[in-house]
């Protein structure tokens, strides 16, 4: 009854489909650019650079779309996606577009897709990306391929190879867009480089109109609380967590890891047994029976690296363990070590910090990049 | 007459990390009743002979028992001489769910 | 209205499927509470299922229970801490005729299965419910229990206990005494994954056939315990377990113990390069026939490890459980029938049946045997280390002859045993086990 | 009221694992579990019914043995649950399943009009976070995304105020009913179902539909022959086993420069974000 499913990479097995000649004059290549209140998300640049590849194999366009309130704002937007390696962009400025809801905005994308056919459309897997890309698909009747960590164009076809983890990350799988355009695809943020930022680079803006009235828009934005003001810690969505453990022996030398994170703008997370003891207050607690969290920087100070921890912050892209343990569990899932005592090495460690930023920064004004 | 043993020291959490649990956070289903028992006791049995390693003493002496891996065979409850224990089920499909048994 | 039902059986592992199964066979309304997400969720076992007791119950179970293989071969080892290690094989060809005797089981898949079977039979099963208490009535008759779940009192005319070895629900009724540690060994598992064909190029066995190796001697390191590492379709059972009397004693973890069975030379390369995929651990009942509390009373009845029905000498517990969980079952259906309660009297009838049956026959023969072992632990110590110097003196050739090797032999048990007290040992082992 | 949940029968999938020699995936010992995520979705259902008498539906599309998922979710309280299950439907993506979800939920509102459809944030083996968009469309209802709390629910007025998880921050939006949300993970916590619910679970017939009584008219709008997207490979990923790198040094902050330059060598896009990540910081407090 070994059910055990052989996943050696076989070559790609694709079914012959004929593709719907109303589909075939679909060309290029689109990417959605998600910001929200004046905040540009990255993952938008990263699919951009992506894009470029992409649309280079097709011999196609690479276009940014942009939608928003009309304002300068929006247009620095396009020339940013040209700046990052667009061709052109599709904007839509209309002041029923100035916060992001999902009725104006499906109509907004399905009206540009009809209307420019692109064969490639990539949105960043955010929770506006996945909100959007799902009701655009689903509108469209197309497939789409959600949280991918690869991309890649089988020129015989030009057929898009988007890859993702399935059962959880423990597997990975190839889909392919049969019989429907565009090919859309979300990307996870921090998955595809950032590229580099030209600013020679020149592009044409088309404007479309959007069509649609605010008294048209059932959904109405009632208020917007920034995570900053928030009073909880957002562990669950922090790019930079600092967390401490039992190994850090007592209440006191937390207050050490605060002063690390207030210096990285970083969230403050716990094991268990910190929680357990009381050090922390139980909304900082990662792990099984706490929050999970994917974090770029897991900074784990005094931390054993308990099963229970392990499956809450093993998703981080690195992880630097502080323990005077050499051998202690968390030891075979990080990337660097610090062997010592945590509470003398934190504050070290949270000098070399603002000195390399304050040098970094320097270095930056100085050369008015 | 038992030759001094140097078996390897081993890391259980390794082991644990295999098996399918559902914690009921916040709902431990083992507790120390006084703690200063504990604190008197020693050599601490439970330390010793629990399989998944839930009990441990802290640098001050005092113990420490964490229960979300544990394997609900009943070790402690029945070692400990001051009967100090007081051990019951997780809540119904809560605990270890064994995949294999 | 509240529940009410015939019988409420407490767990289903073996005993209380055997139970239930025969109950609804019957046509009585079971409910069967079982506290894991699913039959066999909460259950460890080495693991061996014995036809013979569940022929009794589900004859044609060999059709469509989910079986590992069936032994065809039983080693029995004597190691030594580290090195060496003797011992005896006995293969069969005639096991591998069917209908097979002995089958390697995995218990989650296999209690799952037979928990459908009871089922099918017409008992309703709720899992995720533990029990909490009994009911009693005012002159002590049990007469339902309690659950932790809000509205969880369910009545019932009889409650058998079959919730395993820690057997709590007993306990805080009162109807049975806490388990010493003396009389309960903790065993500690890994189950082992390799490729089929892997498992039997290294045991010399075919499609289906399994063997079974029984371990004891200086890898529990002076404690009173045993080791075992069964063969299964794709994986291997490897485990130990010692009495928890000798374990607190000494400054071994179990995992530790589990560690030194694995690296011994004789194991290491039969489970070399396998996947372990669950560690578990188990209490074992092993205070036998002297450690037996009241089995029956007012309104319940116990069965299987709840009640202690472990055959420690012989490593049997899984038949011992279905042979009690289907007398105390067969003893419900006969008062039934013939319209009489369940009264304490009455249930009398459940000691008679388990009296005429294999299991307090067995337990009854080896009753003094836990006491003897507990009284002389060297006899699993001391007799294996010197089987083993005996064998590597007979067995190394080093130009002695061999009346002077035998020599050196009888000058080491003389040395470690008294020519005397090898000979009151071989006395009482006799009385023991005869 | 009437409220449907949709949940998922999947593997549990953090039991899933790929054999570091062999590659294949051992599935052994995998059992079904309702998808974590979906239990809050029911879970804010059934809140809401305690307080307004709300009628709970629960829903599902999978295979018979799905069952044992809608069985549990009747323990805790829900009024009915309804297993769309058909061969036809086998192999179908997101596109085909919300096609014969929507179906089914129109075919429930016949007998009680539906007023809310709550779905969890995503599964735990598909991941792709589209059913609940992919419904609201489908129905032409609002749909509201990575809710965290329902504000205020006027039945009455069929009027909603939630709030919702965006980047960066917290959205309040008010819509209108009938909607569909996706609820965040974290938002609740399941309640424990009483014996009463436990009884009536084990005695609970659950109802099959098919394509008929789904009231799927196309039938090539649902399983592999609706689904425009097709798995062409299966491979296991690259084993992330690492051993953590010491960083040596004499003294703490020798330690500490030492990392630093390891930290952005091997990762300078991890810098570049951190000075990015710290205006937009400073730039809020």
């Amino acid at each position: 009854m070994s059910d055990a499913l052989d996943t050696a990479a076989k070559p790609l097995k694709k079914p012959k489909r004929v593709l719907d000649p109303k589909f075939a004059a679909y060309r290029g290549v689109c990417v959605f650019v998600e910001h929200e209140h004046g905040h540009i998300h990255p993952v938008s640049w990263e699919l951009i650079g992506k894009g470029r590849e992409l649309a280079n194999k097709l011999q196609a366009e690479l276009a940014g779309i942009v939608l928003g309130a009309p304002g300068h704002e929006v247009r620095a937007l396009c020339d940013e996606a040209i700046f990052h390696g667009a061709d052109l962009c599709y904007l839509m400025q209309d002041p029923v577009l100035k916060d992001y809801r999902n009725q104006p905005y499906t109509k907004a994308m399905t009206e540009l897709v009809n209307t420019f056919t692109p064969e490639v459309l990539l949105l960043g897997a955010t929770s506006q990306g996945r909100d959007l890309a799902g009701s655009v698909a689903t509108t469209l009747l197309t497939g789409l391929t959600a949280d991918c960590t690869g991309l890649d164009i089988d020129t015989s076809d030009r057929s898009l190879l988007s890859s993702r983890p399935t059962f959880g990350g423990s597997l990975m799988c190839t889909i392919v867009n049969l019989n429907t355009r565009p090919q859309m695809a979300t990307v996870r943020p921090r998955v595809m480089p950032m590229p580099a930022r030209d600013t020679a680079r020149t592009g044409r803006v088309i404007e479309h109109a959007l069509g649609m009235a605010e008294d048209d828009v059932v959904t109405k934005v009632v208020d917007f609380i920034p995570d900053a003001r928030a009073d909880r810690p957002q562990l669950a969505f922090a790019d930079f967590i600092v967390a401490g453990g039992r190994g850090l022996a007592k209440p006191e030398n937390f207050n050490v890891l605060f002063d690390l994170a207030k210096v990285l703008g970083a969230e403050v997370g716990a094991s268990r047994p910190a929680v357990h003891a009381g050090w922390v207050e139980a909304d900082r607690q990662v792990g099984q029976s706490g929050k999970t969290v994917r974090p770029k920087l897991y900074i784990a100070a005094g931390i054993s690296g308990a099963v229970q921890h392990r499956v809450g912050m093993e998703g981080a892209d690195v992880i630097v363990a502080i323990n005077n343990d050499a051998k202690a569990p968390i030891m075979d899932f990080s990337n660097y070590a610090l062997i010592g005592n945590a509470v003398e090495i934190l504050p070290a460690l949270t000098e070399a910090f603002r000195e390399r930023i304050a040098a970094a920064r320097a270095k930056k004004e100085a050369g008015g990049g | 007459m038992n030759a001094p043993v140097e078996l390897p020291a081993i890391n259980v959490e390794e082991k644990l990390f295999q098996n399918r649990y559902r914690v009921d956070a916040g709902r431990p289903h083992i507790r120390v009743i006084d703690p200063a028992v504990c604190g008197r006791c020693d050599p601490k049995p439970c330390v010793v002979c629990c399989p998944a390693g839930c009990w441990r003493i802290e640098e001050d002496g005092a113990i420490d028992l964490v229960v979300d891996g544990c394997l609900e065979c009943g070790t402690c409850r029945i070692v400990c001489e001051p009967k100090n224990v007081d051990w019951n089920y997780p809540r119904g499909g809560f605990g270890i769910l064994f995949k294999f048994g | 209205m509240a529940e009410k039902f015939d019988v409420i059986v407490v767990g289903a592992g073996p005993a209380g499927n055997a139970a239930a199964y025969a109950l609804a066979k019957a046509g009585l309304s079971v409910l069967q509470l079982e506290r894991g997400e699913t039959p066999g969720t909460k259950n460890v076992q080495g693991a061996i299922l014995y036809a013979h007791a569940l022929e009794k119950i589900v004859p044609d179970f060999r059709e469509h229970a989910p079986l590992e293989r069936h032994i065809v071969e039983q080693r029995m080892w004597l190691m030594d801490e580290g090195r060496a290690v003797t011992g005896m094989t006995y293969r069969d060809e005639g096991f591998s005729t069917p209908p097979h005797n002995r089958y390697t089981i995995i218990r989650a898949r296999f209690d799952r299965w037979f928990s459908e079977q009871v089922k099918e039979a017409g008992a309703m099963v709720i899992c995720e419910t533990t029990v909490t208490g009994l009911l009693k009535d005012k002159n002590g008759r049990v007469t339902g229990v309690q659950t932790e779940r809000s509205g969880g009192d369910i009545h019932a005319d009889a409650v058998i206990l079959a919730d395993g070895v820690n057997s709590l629900v007993g306990q805080r009724a009162g109807l049975r005494p806490e388990i010493k540690a003396e009389h309960a060994a903790l065993a500690v598992k890994e189950m082992l994954f390799l490729p089929k064909e892997t498992v039997e190029a290294r045991f010399g066995i075919g499609h289906g056939q399994g063997v079974v190796i029984e371990i004891a001697g200086r890898i529990t390191h002076g404690m009173l315990g045993t080791g075992f590492l069964y063969t299964n379709k794709d994986s291997l059972a490897i485990g130990i377990g010692c009495m928890l009397s000798d374990m607190r004693r000494e400054k071994l973890t179990p995992y530790q113990l589990l560690e030194g069975l694995k690296r011994h030379p004789a194991v290491k390369p039969l489970i070399e390069g396998a996947e372990m995929k669950e560690y578990s651990a188990h209490l074992i009942p092993e205070g036998g026939y002297k450690a037996l509390p009241q089995l029956f009373g007012d309104g319940w009845m116990i069965v299987g490890d709840s009640a202690g029905f472990v055959n420690a000498v012989h490593r049997e517990g899984s038949n011992l459980a279905m042979a009690s969980g289907r007398l105390a079952a067969e003893t419900l259906i006969e008062l039934r029938a013939a319209g009489r309660p369940f009264s304490a009297a009455n249930l009398g009838r459940y000691q008679g049946k388990l009296d005429e049956s294999f299991v307090m026959k067995d337990l009854k023969k080896y009753a003094t045997v836990p006491d003897f072992l507990h009284g002389h632990p060297h006899v699993l110590n001391t007799y294996p280390t010197l089987l083993n110097h005996a064998a590597r003196e007979m067995l190394t050739v080093d130009g002695s002859d061999k009346r002077t090797k035998q020599g050196r032999i009888f000058a080491e048990l003389k040395e470690k045993r008294s020519l005397l007290g090898l000979l009151g040992d071989a006395y009482r082992f006799w009385r023991a086990f005869k | 009221m009437h409220i449907v949940v949709c949940v998922k029968q999947v593997p549990d999938s953090a039991q899933i694992r790929v054999h570091p020699v062999t590659n294949t995936i051992m599935r052994q010992g995998v059992p079904a579990i309702v998808n974590p995520f979906d239990l809050f979705a029911l879970e804010e259902g059934l809140r809401i019914k305690d307080r307004t008498g709300a009628r709970v539906t629960v829903l599902s599309m999978g295979p018979v043995q799905a069952e044992d998922a809608l069985k549990k979710c009747l323990s805790y309280g829900a009024d009915e649950t309804i297993l769309v299950t058909d061969k036809a439907f086998a192999g179908a993506d997101t596109l085909a399943t919300t096609y014969a979800l929507a179906s089914a939920i129109r075919q429930l509102g016949k007998q009680h009009p539906v007023d809310l459809v709550f779905t969890g944030k995503q599964t735990i083996d598909g991941d792709t976070a589209q059913v609940g968009p992919g419904i609201a469309v489908r129905l032409g209802w609002q749909l509201l995304t990575y809710v965290s709390k329902l504000r205020d629910l006027d039945v009455g007025a069929k009027r909603i105020v939630v709030e919702r998880r965006a980047e960066g921050g917290v959205q309040v939006l008010a819509s209108r009913l009938p909607c569909v949300i996706t609820l965040l993970e974290g938002t609740n916590e399941l309640r424990f179902a009483d014996m009463a619910g436990m009884f009536r679970a084990a005695r609970y017939e659950v109802p099959h539909w098919d394509r008929n009584l789904a009231g799927i008219e196309d039938a090539s709008k649902v399983g592999l022959k609706g689904s425009p997207t097709v798995v062409a490979q299966v491979f296991a990923p690259r084993p992330k086993a690492v051993k953590a790198q010491p960083m040596l040094g004499d003294t703490p902050r020798a330690m500490a420069d030492a990392l630093l330059d390891k930290l952005f060598a091997d990762h300078p896009e991890l810098e570049e974000y951190l000075l990015d990540h710290l205006e937009i910081v400073e730039a809020e407090q």
